[in-house]
């Protein structure tokens, strides 16, 4: 054996020697066609969120500079009022949006689902909003919310003269008349998403479920649901990007009122960073908002990692 | 198959015989379904009939406060007045010039974009290297910050290479901020494919640049439509960086939308501010209408998986 | 006699495609039905119809002696298994299993008498608290059945419940199903586009095609006495010898060069009268070699074209008169590409076909 | 050579004032003003600084006079304009100081003022009083006296709307109107502490007075909505500057019969010295930059001056203007601000957007959060000072 | 003698997980060898390390003679076929066909010959200008063969090929693979669990199992003398009889109740002495019935529990000392579940493990 093995090696001149050390290919196109990637991977994201970091420590104003206060706008941030509310308002909005959205658009794909005759009329109606500008839309759903103007009046005009609907007239409840808004303009795309989902769950689990004598909501919530996990996370991504940089909606519909109550963080960061020159501030702020973006991230890569380890070891 | 599942029995059973077709019967669960679908589209639709009905309505009778009264008196002149003639500033031409511009800019940064994530999405999937993992991770992370965080070192970046202002800048900048969600989309479905075609195609000698023109390419169509109808309502609608870095020449539509929308301090015309929406939106819009099909379709041919 | 399951002049469209139209099927108290046929005739639109899955056209179905064409899929007494398992992913194998019966209400105990029952049968009796993903196909194929086993039904529908596994384990759940069958005693109505299954499963093969039934027999029938060519050829791996020709009294003419093949040992069914175009098939176990050749009514020399080894057999590919024929012979024997051997068979053990109608002789 | 304007004129009467700048320099000569509008203040100025930044400077920007482009002018990024201004004699012309100040910095002037916008105004709605058989406020006190009338008659006393400018803008009316300008300077611009910490409680709890006579739908609206309230006679008095008078004259309402323009405080009648100006950011091409300084020269012209402010209803920088066109409010204006004693400086003078930002939020928020108490909101404002640079 | 593919020590790990350790294996010019194996146990990482689809961890491979190790998959000489037959699906057949020719930026009419040629040879002719969603399994699996036809190389790699077609299908093109291999006369290297499969097609098999491979020899061999017990419990279909039990001397003693079969017939490889724990190891088609049982060195009367009817042929399935047993017996044979028949087989035929090391002795 051993023997073929060099009558074979020396045949073939230049062939290295044995044993040969194993030598990766490398492949240079997969790079050059990834520049643009790795650009804007590094040379935009990361070079932005160093510096968002260094500048965060120093005390910019109009335009960044390297004037170190240790941590003085961390202290500002944390000790403004306006900052703690729109932090408290990001998780709210956040949590009632996604979950709103999440909620709703299933119960629409569910419907849409149906063998529904006009499916291509109801989706478009569903989806128009996101074609949108939230400039303007923004400012018919304050009217719609407005107690004088919109349903409120319509309906009491009605009749139901105790009728009571207008969400952003109060600090308690505006944040949930922008979460409806929010809805309104992206539920449409959750909804195509999960219907897509949906479509692709196996029929025979359909079939085997009705066998059973399991009713439609019950596998819909039980069985079809939890077999989504694509379509959800896919959904799930684009609403947080979604709701870490709310901002055009809010402005459109509250500009973070009634008082400062519906401020968001992503407001104050742009804020600060424009108009009110700022910009030492304006990175504080944006560096705490990406804080619990790494820690997911983070989290996610030590999962994965952790099941590799697993994987590798069974 | 899925959708029986909601059809319900009528009760004739047992000893008599039931012939032909099962009756068809608009039983509860139908019209509840119906009722609920239609309750939503009318919670969708009700802003852009208040839209419609205020773009229809002289400022007088928009003053009335009666939002949702269809216009006593219909006028189009909030239309031609938003499209033709409204002043932005000096210039009174209306949504007009921008049209052109928006239209540029949505023409060429939509496919650029669209190409370079698919060609991320397609080197993630089939040509790893050392750190692509990392690099797609702090893609993903970069659709967490907030677009003007990342606008300084945009600037100076293309400001040294003499961009800042410029059509291709703008292009550039467009193709950054799409990337993070276009190359989920375009990894997602690349690693649903069979990962055989890329092996028969490697051994039939074809390589990088090869395997992505001829075989991938025209194989996502469906997840590519998608990223179309997603890059055109996002570029299309973008203000931000439209007045930042398409440079005077090329400022898309929206800001004369907004210039039109937006007042300081100034009558507001109403009707023709939403005349200005709807013509602004008409594009996206449009988009949606024609493939909104696809867009089901293509979120399932692949974005959902994984 | 009272009939498990009746079909009566089924019919089933999808929009304008008719799949199956005026269909008849009457299967006995614990009778083992096999649907058999190619990809697309029509054999799962009718399990799903059985089932209550698809809305029929027209016609009726009756199972256990109840008219219930429009009755719910739960309420007809069956229970169903299917290629893809279709468990629920999620729940354990013992949720999977008892699923069904609590959202019916049904009590915890008479639950777990249940399910440990089909545990017991299925002896999936330790893999009860995993999930579907921990499971093996094989595995997973037996929790899809015993899904079926604990709603206590009359009736079993398969739909071709094992072609997702591998050959191996294809083999040895088909036993198991077999000897399901045998201790249960229900009816099963099992859906396989693969003969062997057919063959070795059924106590009776319909052999489909295009929504039609073809034949409605036994087995050992269907194998050797197929009614028509589509059967004929359809049943049988490899697949029957074909010769096309003619008859001329005792004679069976071959088309291409003439050769001769006495029939004078076949029993036709229907008399032949003058000169009739047919086709003569042979088994390929049937012809027979070397020695045994000898006392075959037709013998030829032919020279060997290919051999598969098959372990327990072999099967050898060659030329008689013009035709492509395959034969299978012992594995002790010895063939070569290109040898020279002396082969015969029996065409009274073939079939003759009517070449115009398709029809047996 | 062609200068490029960035501007945020973008409504009607704002059109035709940019129009007349326009008009005027290219009739200058060969040079062209090139058109940039940009709607919202912010925007308008975030899209000049980061072009700035990106080395793609307009050739001119529009402006508020304060404290937003000392780092421009500390970076060396704009033009200097004294030797034009001290050939022109600028510093003898443009008054109130206040207005010069604000871009003669260390003795150079960086920016041209062009306008004056007071907000210190009160616009009533006189069939609204009439009905409710008050007469016109002579006071805060005595509207707030005569506001459960008002609201018993069915409109609403005190219009005012969410946005956190139209509130600090109130606010800040409110403030002059008690402090008085000497206390006012001392705490704005000398960020007297101890004097802020005892006069300002008065004047938040005056503030929260006004509340209670506002109306529901307040939160979101807009301020051209809520000045139609007054238009319309469903309310009676809205505190706003100078610029709502547009919506009067485009309902074709007339000023003294279906509505009044008290200028505030009633008693001593000021004028706060808000406005607009532009900035002239540097550029390589010698050609532009003679454009603009021509440009630079061109706005200060007492013709110009004249036609422009007519057209944009605001107060010229310079009293040598023919104001005759101007309406009874303007004129009244315009008597109000011959006496630099009567000359509330904006705040923004002296006080960074930062500042102004904080206490925007501040106010607005307490003016929507009755929970908030005047004492708690005192130390913010305070503590605001005390952090302001 | 030059082999035509030479993999010498090859190892391959994915991260940790070793996949293949130290692997060798020469297969000759001309030669048609099966890797066959369960599920996982490497067999495709193989073929992808010789296609260059893989980078191997250490080790070379040699092709035609030459270190290939670190060549591209496209200048190794070798055409691969894939399960999922992988055509590209916007190309037409004919665009399939030539992708790899028109890359290398082959001359027109040369790409036209070879295809026209591949076009012939697999019969596809008609299907050229046809897209590969407009055909059937089986023809997709030709048009993917004919893609590595027109390469025109020395060496072709399948993978699976056939398992994602039906059975029928899959014997049809099993035979075609084997004429094409007649025809062509290369290197083929053939991957499959199917051992049907590889009995038919190989000229020598490679039973795999995590990696290591098993045994590596002729069909017959595997078939009838099975290096070990993995091979043994591999190869064949029903599985290989075992009886757990212990030689002594001439006679193996099955350790349930005690029973000897004598083993005398039987030619040990090794010497065994003393009492050693063993298996015995039958094929079903070696345990005669009836008349042929008779002459036997070991036989016993039995009951049938299970019979499957195959057509060609019928499987029993029954009880001896304990052990669950198959059979196989020609079709004619009429047998009925319960019914009591002797049977008997020659230990000779069968197969010996050692109990402790499974292998042979
Ligand atoms: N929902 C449907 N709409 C329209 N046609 C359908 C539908 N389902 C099945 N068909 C058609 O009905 C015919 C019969 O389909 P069926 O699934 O019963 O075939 P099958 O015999 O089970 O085939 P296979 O072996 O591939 O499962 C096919 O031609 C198929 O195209
Ligand atoms: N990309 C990969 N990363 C990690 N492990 C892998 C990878 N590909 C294959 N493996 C592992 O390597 C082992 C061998 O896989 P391989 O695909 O060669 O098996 P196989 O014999 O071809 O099986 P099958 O018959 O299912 O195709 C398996 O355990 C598999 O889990
Ligand atoms: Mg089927
Ligand atoms: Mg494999």
């Amino acid at each position: 054996m051993s023997q073929f093995a060099q009558s074979s090696e020396t045949a073939v001149p230049g062939n290295g020697h044995h044993p040969r050390k194993a030598r990766r290919r490398f492949n240079l196109m997969s790079i050059v066609g990834t520049i643009p990637m790795i650009l804007t991977a590094v040379g935009v994201f990361v070079i932005c969120i160093i510096f968002s970091f260094i500048w965060s420590f120093t005390n910019s104003k109009l335009f960044p500079n390297f004037n170190f206060v240790g941590f003085d706008q961390y202290t500002r941030l944390w000790s403004s009022d306006r900052w703690n509310i729109s932090v408290g308002n990001l998780f709210t909005f956040g949590i009632f949006s996604i979950i709103g959205n999440m909620v709703f658009g299933y119960l629409l794909a569910v419907f849409m689902d149906q063998r529904i005759k006009q499916e291509d009329m109801f989706r478009s109606i569903f989806l128009y909003p996101f074609a949108m500008s939230l400039v303007v839309t923004g400012l018919v759903w304050q009217w719609m919310f407005d107690p004088n103007l919109g349903i409120q009046s319509a309906v009491q005009k009605l009749g139901w003269t105790d009728f009571q609907f207008a969400p952003l007239t109060s600090q308690a409840t505006a944040i949930y008349g922008v979460v409806l808004g929010g809805i309104w303009n992206g539920v449409g795309v959750t909804m195509a998403i999960l219907l897509a989902g949906l479509r692709g769950v196996d029929a025979e689990i359909w079939k085997a479920a009705k066998i059973d004598g399991i009713p439609a909501w019950r596998t819909y919530l039980f069985i079809v649901l939890p077999m989504m996990r694509g379509a959800i996370l896919t959904a799930f991504i684009l609403q947080c990007t979604g709701v870490v940089r709310v901002y055009d909606i809010v402005i459109a519909m509250t500009q973070g009122g009634p008082g400062i109550a519906t401020q968001m963080p992503a407001i104050y960061v742009i804020q600060h960073i424009t108009d009110r020159a700022n910009v030492g501030q304006g990175m504080a702020a944006a560096s705490t908002m990406l804080l619990p973006v790494i820690a997911v991230i983070a989290l996610q890569f030590a999962l994965q990692w952790n099941a590799k380890r697993k994987r590798n070891k069974a | 198959m899925t959708s029986e599942t909601m059809s319900v029995s009528n009760g004739t059973k047992g000893a008599i015989e039931p012939r032909g077709a099962k009756p068809k019967k608009l039983t509860a669960a139908r019209i509840g379904v119906y009722a609920f679908l239609v309750i939503s589209a009318l919670f969708f639709l009700m802003p852009l009939y208040v839209m419609i009905v205020t773009s229809l309505k002289g400022l007088p009778e928009i003053r009335l406060g009666l939002l949702f009264n269809l216009p006593q008196e219909i006028t189009f002149e909030p239309w031609l007045k938003a499209w033709d003639t409204a002043c932005t500033g000096r210039d009174c031409n209306g949504l007009k010039p921008g049209f052109i511009n928006s239209l540029k800019i949505t023409l060429i940064s939509v496919p650029i974009s669209i190409v370079v994530a698919m060609l991320n999405g397609y080197a993630l999937s089939f040509w790893k290297y050392k750190g692509s993992e990392l690099l797609f991770g702090i893609l993903i992370f970069g659709a967490f910050v907030p677009y003007q965080v990342v606008i300084y070192p945009l600037i100076i970046g293309l400001r040294e290479v003499g961009l800042f202002g410029t059509l291709p800048g703008i292009v550039i900048v467009h193709t950054i901020f799409g990337m993070p969600i276009l190359t989920l989309l375009f990894r997602n479905f690349f690693a649903s494919l069979p990962p055989e075609l890329f092996k028969a195609a490697r051994v039939d000698g074809a390589g990088f640049w090869q395997i992505f023109f001829q075989i991938m390419l025209p194989m996502s169509v469906p997840i590519a439509i998608v990223a179309v109808i997603l890059q055109t309502t996002g570029i299309w609608n973008d203000f931000l960086f439209g007045t930042v870095f398409a440079g005077r020449e090329n400022m898309p539509m929206t800001v004369q939308l907004n210039n039109i929308v937006t007042t300081t301090t100034g009558v507001r015309e109403y009707n023709v501010n939403m005349a200005a929406t709807i013509l602004t939106a008409a594009v996206p819009l449009t988009v949606y209408f024609i493939s909104g099909k696809w867009f089901v379709r293509g979120i399932a041919a692949g974005a959902v998986k994984g | 006699m009272q009939h498990s399951v009746s079909i009566r002049d089924l019919s089933l469209n999808f929009g304008s495609v008719k799949v199956l139209e005026h269909l008849d099927l009457d299967i006995a108290q614990g009778e083992f039905i096999v649907l058999l046929g190619p990809s697309g005739c029509g054999k799962s639109t009718l399990l799903n119809c059985v089932a209550g899955l698809l809305d029929v056209s027209d016609g009726q179905i009756f199972i256990g002696g109840k008219n219930v064409t429009w009755e719910e899929p739960k309420d007809r007494g069956i229970g169903m298994v299917f290629q893809s398992y279709a468990l629920y992913p999620q729940m354990t194998v013992e949720r999977n299993l008892s699923f069904g019966l609590r959202v019916a209400g049904m009590k915890k105990e008479e639950i777990d008498q249940r399910v440990a029952r089909a545990a017991e049968i299925l002896q999936i009796g330790p893999l009860l608290q995993r999930k579907p993903v921990e499971l093996s196909g094989g595995q997973r194929q037996r929790v899809a059945i015993g899904r079926a086993l604990v709603r206590d039904v009359d009736v079993f529908l398969f739909d071709e419940p094992l072609s997702n596994l591998d050959a191996k384990l294809r083999s040895d759940l088909r036993v198991e199903i077999k000897r399901l069958h045998q201790r249960l005693k229900n009816t099963m109505i099992y859906v396989t586009h693969d003969q062997i299954e057919a063959l070795t499963l059924a106590d009776r093969i319909a052999v489909m095609k295009n929504g039609v039934i073809q034949q409605l027999s036994d087995p050992h029938t269907i194998y050797n006495k197929p009614v028509n060519l589509y059967v004929a050829g359809f049943i049988g791996s490899p697949q029957m010898n074909m010769f096309q020709g003619s008859l001329d009294g005792n004679k069976f003419v071959v088309n291409e060069d003439g050769t001769e093949i006495p029939v004078s040992t076949y029993e036709f069914t229907t008399p032949v009268t003058g000169k009739t175009k047919a086709v003569l098939g042979v088994r390929p176990e049937h012809i027979m070699l070397g020695e045994e050749a000898k006392g075959m009514p037709f013998t030829t020399e032919i020279e060997i074209e290919i051999v598969e080894p098959m372990g327990s057999d072999t099967l050898a590919w060659t030329k008689i008169a013009g035709h492509q024929v395959t034969f299978r012979c012992n594995s002790d024997v010895v063939l070569k590409t290109g040898q020279k051997v002396t082969i015969g068979f029996d065409p009274g053990r073939g079939s003759i076909f009517d070449t115009n109608t398709t029809n047996r002789l | 050579a062609d200068v490029e304007v960035i501007h945020w004129w973008t409504s009607g009467g704002e059109q035709a004032a940019v129009s007349v700048f326009a008009r005027e320099f290219d009739a200058l000569g060969e040079d062209k003003w090139i058109d940039t509008a940009i709607a919202g203040g912010e925007n308008a100025r975030s899209a000049t600084l980061q072009r700035i930044l990106g080395g793609d400077a307009p050739g001119a920007a529009q402006f508020n006079p304060g404290r937003q482009y000392e780092e421009l002018i500390s970076g060396g990024m704009l033009l200097d304009l004294t030797p034009l201004a001290e050939e022109e004699n600028w510093a003898g012309f443009i008054r109130p100081a206040s207005i010069a100040e604000a871009c003669l910095v260390d003795g150079h002037w960086w920016c041209v003022p062009v306008n004056i916008h007071s907000w210190n105004w009160g616009w009533a709605s006189i069939p609204a009083f009439e009905n409710a058989g008050v007469e016109l406020p002579t006071s805060f006190e005595d509207f707030l006296e005569k506001a459960p009338k008002l609201a018993e008659s069915g409109v609403i006393p005190f219009a005012i709307g969410g946005e956190s400018w139209q509130i600090n803008g109130a606010f800040g009316v409110i403030q002059t109107a008690m402090l008085g300008l000497d206390d006012r300077q001392k705490i704005l611009e000398g960020k007297d502490l101890e004097l802020a910490a005892s006069v300002m409680p008065d004047v938040f709890a005056k503030f929260r007075e006004f509340k209670e006579f506002s109306d529901e739908g307040s939160a979101n609206r807009n301020w051209n909505d809520t000045t139609n309230l007054v238009v319309t006679d469903q309310a009676a008095m809205q505190i706003m500057g100078d610029w709502a008078r547009g919506e009067f004259a485009v309902a074709g309402e007339v000023a003294g019969t279906d509505y009044a323009c008290l200028a505030l405080p009633i008693a001593a009648p000021t004028v706060s010295t808000g406005g607009d100006i532009f900035l002239f950011p540097k550029q390589d091409d010698p050609d532009v930059e003679a454009a603009q300084l021509k440009m630079a020269s061109m706005m200060v012209n007492p013709q110009v001056q004249a036609l422009f402010n007519n057209a944009k209803g605001s107060m010229p920088i310079r009293d040598d203007v023919d104001m005759s066109l101007a309406d009874d409010c303007m004129q009244r204006g315009l008597e109000i601000i011959k006496d630099p004693a009567n000359i509330a400086t904006d705040a923004g003078r002296w006080l960074s957007n930062d500042t102004t930002g904080q206490m925007n939020d501040l106010v607005a928020q307490f003016w929507a959060d009755d929970s908030m108490t005047v004492e708690s909101a005192v130390d913010s404002y305070v503590n605001i000072l005390k952090t302001a640079e």
